[in-house]
């Protein structure tokens, strides 16, 4: 029995942090967030280290590991709130589109990086007035909101069946949706009888893009608000004031231990999530919602609590910390809020009709 | 219990609300800061006593008896009509009291009228990066050089400090003195040489303040309020001041009546957003604190005119609650509009200009500005509830 | 404009008080609860007082006065966790009896003191498959749960649809049921065919009864908390450990801060819920559902802290905590919990179907 | 990541279900504590090495090495058939392995055995009144006179007292030394004259706990474990572990399935409480901190077996957040219920046998107990993060 991370993963883990150490310090993260930068810099080093394919079988080029290696790679990206298409290209997408079949050519493409896919799953997860489109004939016109992955090379589109299409980003108009979290982004796309070609009539194989999707938020936010504690407890470390370290101060410590206390068990409830994606098919769905669900919620009194602990510094540009902030509330709102995630965990079970 | 205002009030209401109306198209556009337009709408406030009433006519004012009542249904007025309430900044509202107080009759004379009527505008210099919670430890220091301060050192929370004229600005003078002892209280002109005004943009990605940055800045010996060493005791006549007003009920009212439309228009799989049970509890339960909050302040409101009842808790409660709620109702806010509410900067999709989120971030800059809540917390356990102060200990 | 108490309503409050601190010392509480001494023992001196007759008028005996006086009353009772019947016997039961006429005989015997009146609400407020009854050609059968008081001489008992009816205890057979609120007492009724006198067909009645009571249980509340706070504040000022008084240290500072920015708000809410019953019939009944919810929150949260301040000594019977800490508790599951008073004001407002 | 056990324990899990199998009619009933057939039932359970396997042969145990998922799996056995798991109690879960650590050879020979099955009860005597949190400032007085001990003082929170034969105490020896140092670790039998026991009622209104008193106690002075003044260090190797336990994720699991049942089967206004989707929203918050829980514990677990991972602050949590979970959970049945939610006592409406109200008091108690949780933020923040002690300083 063994309830953790196995060598391997340690490694992999270790090598992902080291690399984001060393080529993404925060004025990086700023350059890119401000646009100065394309995201595509730090996407490129990435794919050199496997990670676009990381669920991508060996036979497509891809490295061909599980959602729990995924899941402590998605930890360290939101360790270092890394920019790039991490969520929709090396997640959602390439686990729809294996599932899928027939797409092996555009799998080798996202795996050696030639190719970004996006995902706007909109319409499928919580459909909005301001959207909606219909396909027939195999065209799609009308209009997607908060895809994700503005420089995309195609999109891989649910409808509101969960039937998913590929559309090509050259045949819409993207419009750039600027939101808090400047490391991700999200656009709108327009369809006016654009392609779309048929990947799945599968029901399922959204389900599970779609919970490896949510699992993988959910690191992503682990490691975002591991990242806030560590920054908050080192502030306050080092900053005096009354002639004491203010981490000498019991409310302060306070804050901090409630910090641990709250995310500590996310750190087995997040391993358990990726676990049951690769392994526990009947407990994969309920564990994907809750595990989101909890870790936002636990996310978002971490990010508030730290840039507490930071003082007016946490709430300015100069430490930068509100890039962790931000995309801790970006992981909250994208494909399900916490609320709708508890009502399907209620589903699932049967509490719920 | 009496909620109205009685019958000479409503009269000044009546007149208030003529002149509202009357006016309306004369007010200045909000965001054009002293622009010629708002400077001439300020002078008619003025004028008329709808700002600043109580400022003694020699400098400026109207001279009138101080009048809760009238100031608040001038409040209400203005608030019901969203109109142009006059200019503010803290040369207005921190600095003209102060030297009412403890300004020499030169200092009267030479700075009230413009400051009132918009012709000369100031930042404040209080906060330093090593001096937040703690500011009674700031470290700009100035020296006496035959008739001038040298003023060398940084501050930081300096807003309007790349528009303003003037700064009033606490320096340590007496180093040797113990910290709360050794600070003064001076002015100078922000274009004198050796000052730098740096933007200092803040997590909602905005310059709303700054840092400035001082290098031998030379300032005339007499331009200080109040003795050499007694600059603590003139700001802190003031720092009270502040706290109250950065948490108002009426504005947390405003937002949530906002929240309330935004979710009877807004749909998630054509489901209103009013209509989703959960979202529909958290909003009570938002607006049954706020409602606490609102009735707390016409408590607070009611002891300001008849000074019989024992409030004191009841107002040091309003900074930590009121800035804690406003957090939350613009965080509701944010998740119920689902993806949506993630939208900032040019996103079209941004609902009412991008103010969810922005005043989400800038109350988390609230419960931590103005004196953190925790600062807060220990005021009212040791000021309200007499419970001992945080006892001395260096720990390094 | 004030906003506030007035001389006389302090001067009504202070000799409340007065009244109950030498009357009510911990220990008679202890055996009121216990079942020592009867409940009729306070209540007795309460009448001598002319509480029972506070809102009744003074034709019929009563002090005629408004339910910002008896809010205020009602505050003063849950500071000192007074047992008896208040509730129902000086708020509920004489409001509907007032409102509905023809009840001036039982009206005087309430105010002086000769006759209780208990309720029996539970099939308006909130039906449970234990209970339920049939009224017909003035004969009631079936059973009522959790009727307040259970040494009422008669019961106001409302049906599903709010029709009021007056039923003698003498015609019922009456079981105590006890609660964790040992300083108040609810009880089961099982009527077999027995007298029911009709009081009122009027919705507005039974509202307005059940506004006035809800707005009293969040006064008792407001009361119960704020003498949990002072209790909590005087023992960390007596109590040491590690050589420091406990009220020192920042963590117990801190929770004390936090009690009184939830609470002191409250009392404001409470005079303005009393208020609106007297002067503001739009607002009146939001007010009651809303100020009874947010109470019960508060209350709930200022129990639990002021419990732990206490350390182990608030969880012994030695000082005697928990008597407030239940007496807050059965407010809030009695006459409707903080979720159903919510969904009623979003309901008020139009918010809810 | 590998969840099984794997074969050797799989065959282990089957001898262990065969024993529950065949003694499911043999085991004592739950309450019964010490009756002749628990005392049976411990000893048969000591023979097949189902409860306390690791003790020594000579000191009548079975001798097994520490095997932790052997011990697992016992308790998933035992618990899934809700099978009578042997005596607890503060002699055998404490003391015995203090002894083991710390106790001379006599003593071992002496106690060890009668304790474990059943036949010696004991109690411990550590808080006192005016020593909670701070434990260490205890002051009951153990003076030397001969050959004797002569004890006088009181304790606080003394379980089992009422029953127990013997009690192991903490007091204070050399009133000259530092607090730390001059505390020893005395065993005396409960009958000793000058001992009055009375039963301490809390606010489940029933006697859990007693406080007794002591007057001129005379003890042996042989009945000492580890030395004169070190009993503070022979007392400490064992909070830690008393902590760990007080909230085991498997009860808070089996509580939220109760309280699922709960939800299922009671109504209000013909709506099943499941159907109440404001009660359901509260229902899955709470089930996601229990399975956030839940895998906490399976990683502490596999970090005891396979010693590779840090846990040290996933262990630090256990006690600050299970309790608080457990608080909230049982508090969620109670507001559900509404009105049936307050029933206690004999009220014939009472569900689960007053389980619930129960419980949400006796884990307010156990927030308070075994180190508050402002104690176990402490120990996080200091121990876990490494931030500094609190400062010493006399504030009286």
């Amino acid at each position: 029995m063994e309830f953790g991370l196995s060598e391997e993963q340690t490694l992999l883990q270790d090598s992902i942090n080291r690399y984001l150490s060393e080529e993404l310090p925060l004025d990086q993260v700023r350059k890119i967030a401000t646009g100065d930068v394309p995201d595509s810099s730090v996407w490129q080093g990435l794919t050199e280290l496997g990670i676009p394919g990381l669920l991508i079988p060996e036979a497509q080029g891809g490295v061909g590991l599980g959602y729990l290696d995924a899941a402590i790679v998605s930890e360290s990206l939101g360790y270092h709130v890394t920019p790039g298409p991490f969520l929709a290209s090396a997640i959602i997408a390439p686990v729809a589109l294996n599932l899928a079949g027939g797409q092996e050519a555009l799998l080798s493409s996202i795996a050696d990086g030639s190719r970004r896919v996006g995902i706007a799953f909109g319409e499928a997860v919580g459909a909005r007035a301001d959207a909606g489109f219909t396909v027939a004939d195999g065209k799609i016109s009308g209009k997607s909101l908060f895809a994700l992955d503005s420089n995309a090379d195609d999109y891989l589109v649910a409808d509101a069946d969960c039937n998913l299409y590929l559309v090509s980003a050259a045949d819409v108009k993207r419009t750039n949706l600027s939101t808090v979290d400047m490391t991700r982004s999200t656009c709108e796309l327009v369809y006016d009888n654009a392609e779309a070609t048929l990947v799945s009539r599968d029901v399922n194989v959204f389900i599970e893009a779609l919970d490896a999707g949510r699992t993988m938020q959910a690191a992503d936010t682990l490691g975002a608000a591991q990242s806030m504690l560590d920054q908050a407890v080192a502030y306050s470390m080092q900053r005096e004031q009354f002639d004491r370290l203010i981490a000498s101060f019991q409310a302060v410590k306070h804050m901090c231990a409630d910090m641990v206390a709250n995310l500590e068990p996310c750190r087995a409830m997040v391993w358990y999530a990726g676990h049951a994606l690769d392994e526990l098919p009947d407990e994969k769905r309920l564990m994907a919602c809750h595990t989101k669900a909890h870790l936002q919620e636990v996310g978002q009194q971490v990010a508030k609590t730290s840039t507490e602990v930071h003082g007016g510094m946490g709430f300015t540009d100069l430490v930068g910390l509100h890039y962790w902030f931000k995309r801790i509330g970006a992981n909250r709102q994208l494909l399900g809020s916490p609320e709708m995630l508890r009502e399907e965990a209620a589903r699932i079970q049967g509490f719920a009709a | 219990m009496d909620l109205s205002f009685g019958q000479e009030y409503e009269e000044f209401r009546a007149e208030v609300r003529q002149f509202v109306e009357d006016n309306r198209d004369k007010q200045p556009k909000a965001r054009d800061y002293r622009s010629e337009d708002a400077v001439a709408w300020q002078k008619k406030l003025i004028e008329n006593g709808y700002t600043l009433r109580t400022i003694p006519k020699e400098y400026g004012g109207l001279g009138a008896e101080p009048d809760i009542i009238k100031s608040r249904i001038i409040a209400e007025e203005f608030g019901r009509a969203q109109m142009h309430t006059g200019l503010a900044g803290q040369g207005i509202s921190m600095l003209t009291p102060i030297l009412l107080e403890m300004g020499t009759e030169e200092q009267r004379q030479e700075f009230i009228r413009p400051t009132i009527v918009g012709e000369m505008d100031w930042c404040q210099g209080y906060s330093e990066p090593g001096s937040g919670s703690d500011l009674a430890s700031l470290s700009t220091r100035a020296e006496l050089d035959g008739d001038e301060w040298v003023i060398n050192g940084q501050k930081i929370w300096t807003s309007g400090a790349h528009r303003a004229d003037w700064i009033f600005c606490l320096v340590r003078t007496e180093p040797e003195a113990r910290k709360h002892h050794g600070i003064s209280f001076l002015l100078f002109k922000m274009d004198t040489p050796g000052i730098e005004v740096r933007p200092l943009v803040d997590m909602t990605m905005t310059p709303n303040f700054n840092e400035v940055f001082f290098t031998d800045v030379r300032v005339p010996k007499h331009q200080i309020v109040g003795k050499r060493g007694e600059g603590w005791q003139v700001a802190n006549a003031l720092l009270g001041f502040e706290r109250g007003s950065l948490a108002p009920p009426d504005a947390a009212q405003s937002r949530l009546n906002a929240l309330i439309k935004i979710m009877h228009q807004e749909t998630i799989n054509g489901e209103r957003l009013i209509d989703n049970p959960l979202f529909r509890e958290r909003l009570m339960k938002i607006q049954g604190r706020v409602m606490a909050m609102s009735y707390n302040d016409m408590r607070l409101l009611s002891a300001r005119i008849n000074k019989n009842q024992d409030t004191k808790l009841a107002a040091m409660v309003v900074k930590l609650q009121g800035t804690e709620l406003r957090h939350e109702l613009e965080g509701l806010a944010i998740d119920v509009m689902g993806e949506i509410g993630l939208s900032f900067g040019d996103n079209p999709y941004v609902r009412d200009a991008g103010t969810w989120q922005f005043q989400y971030m800038y109350y988390l800059g609230l419960i931590i500005g103005g004196g953190t809540n925790q600062i807060q917390r220990n005021i009212i356990s040791e000021r309200g509830l007499g419970m001992p102060r945080e006892p001395r200990a260096k720990v390094k």
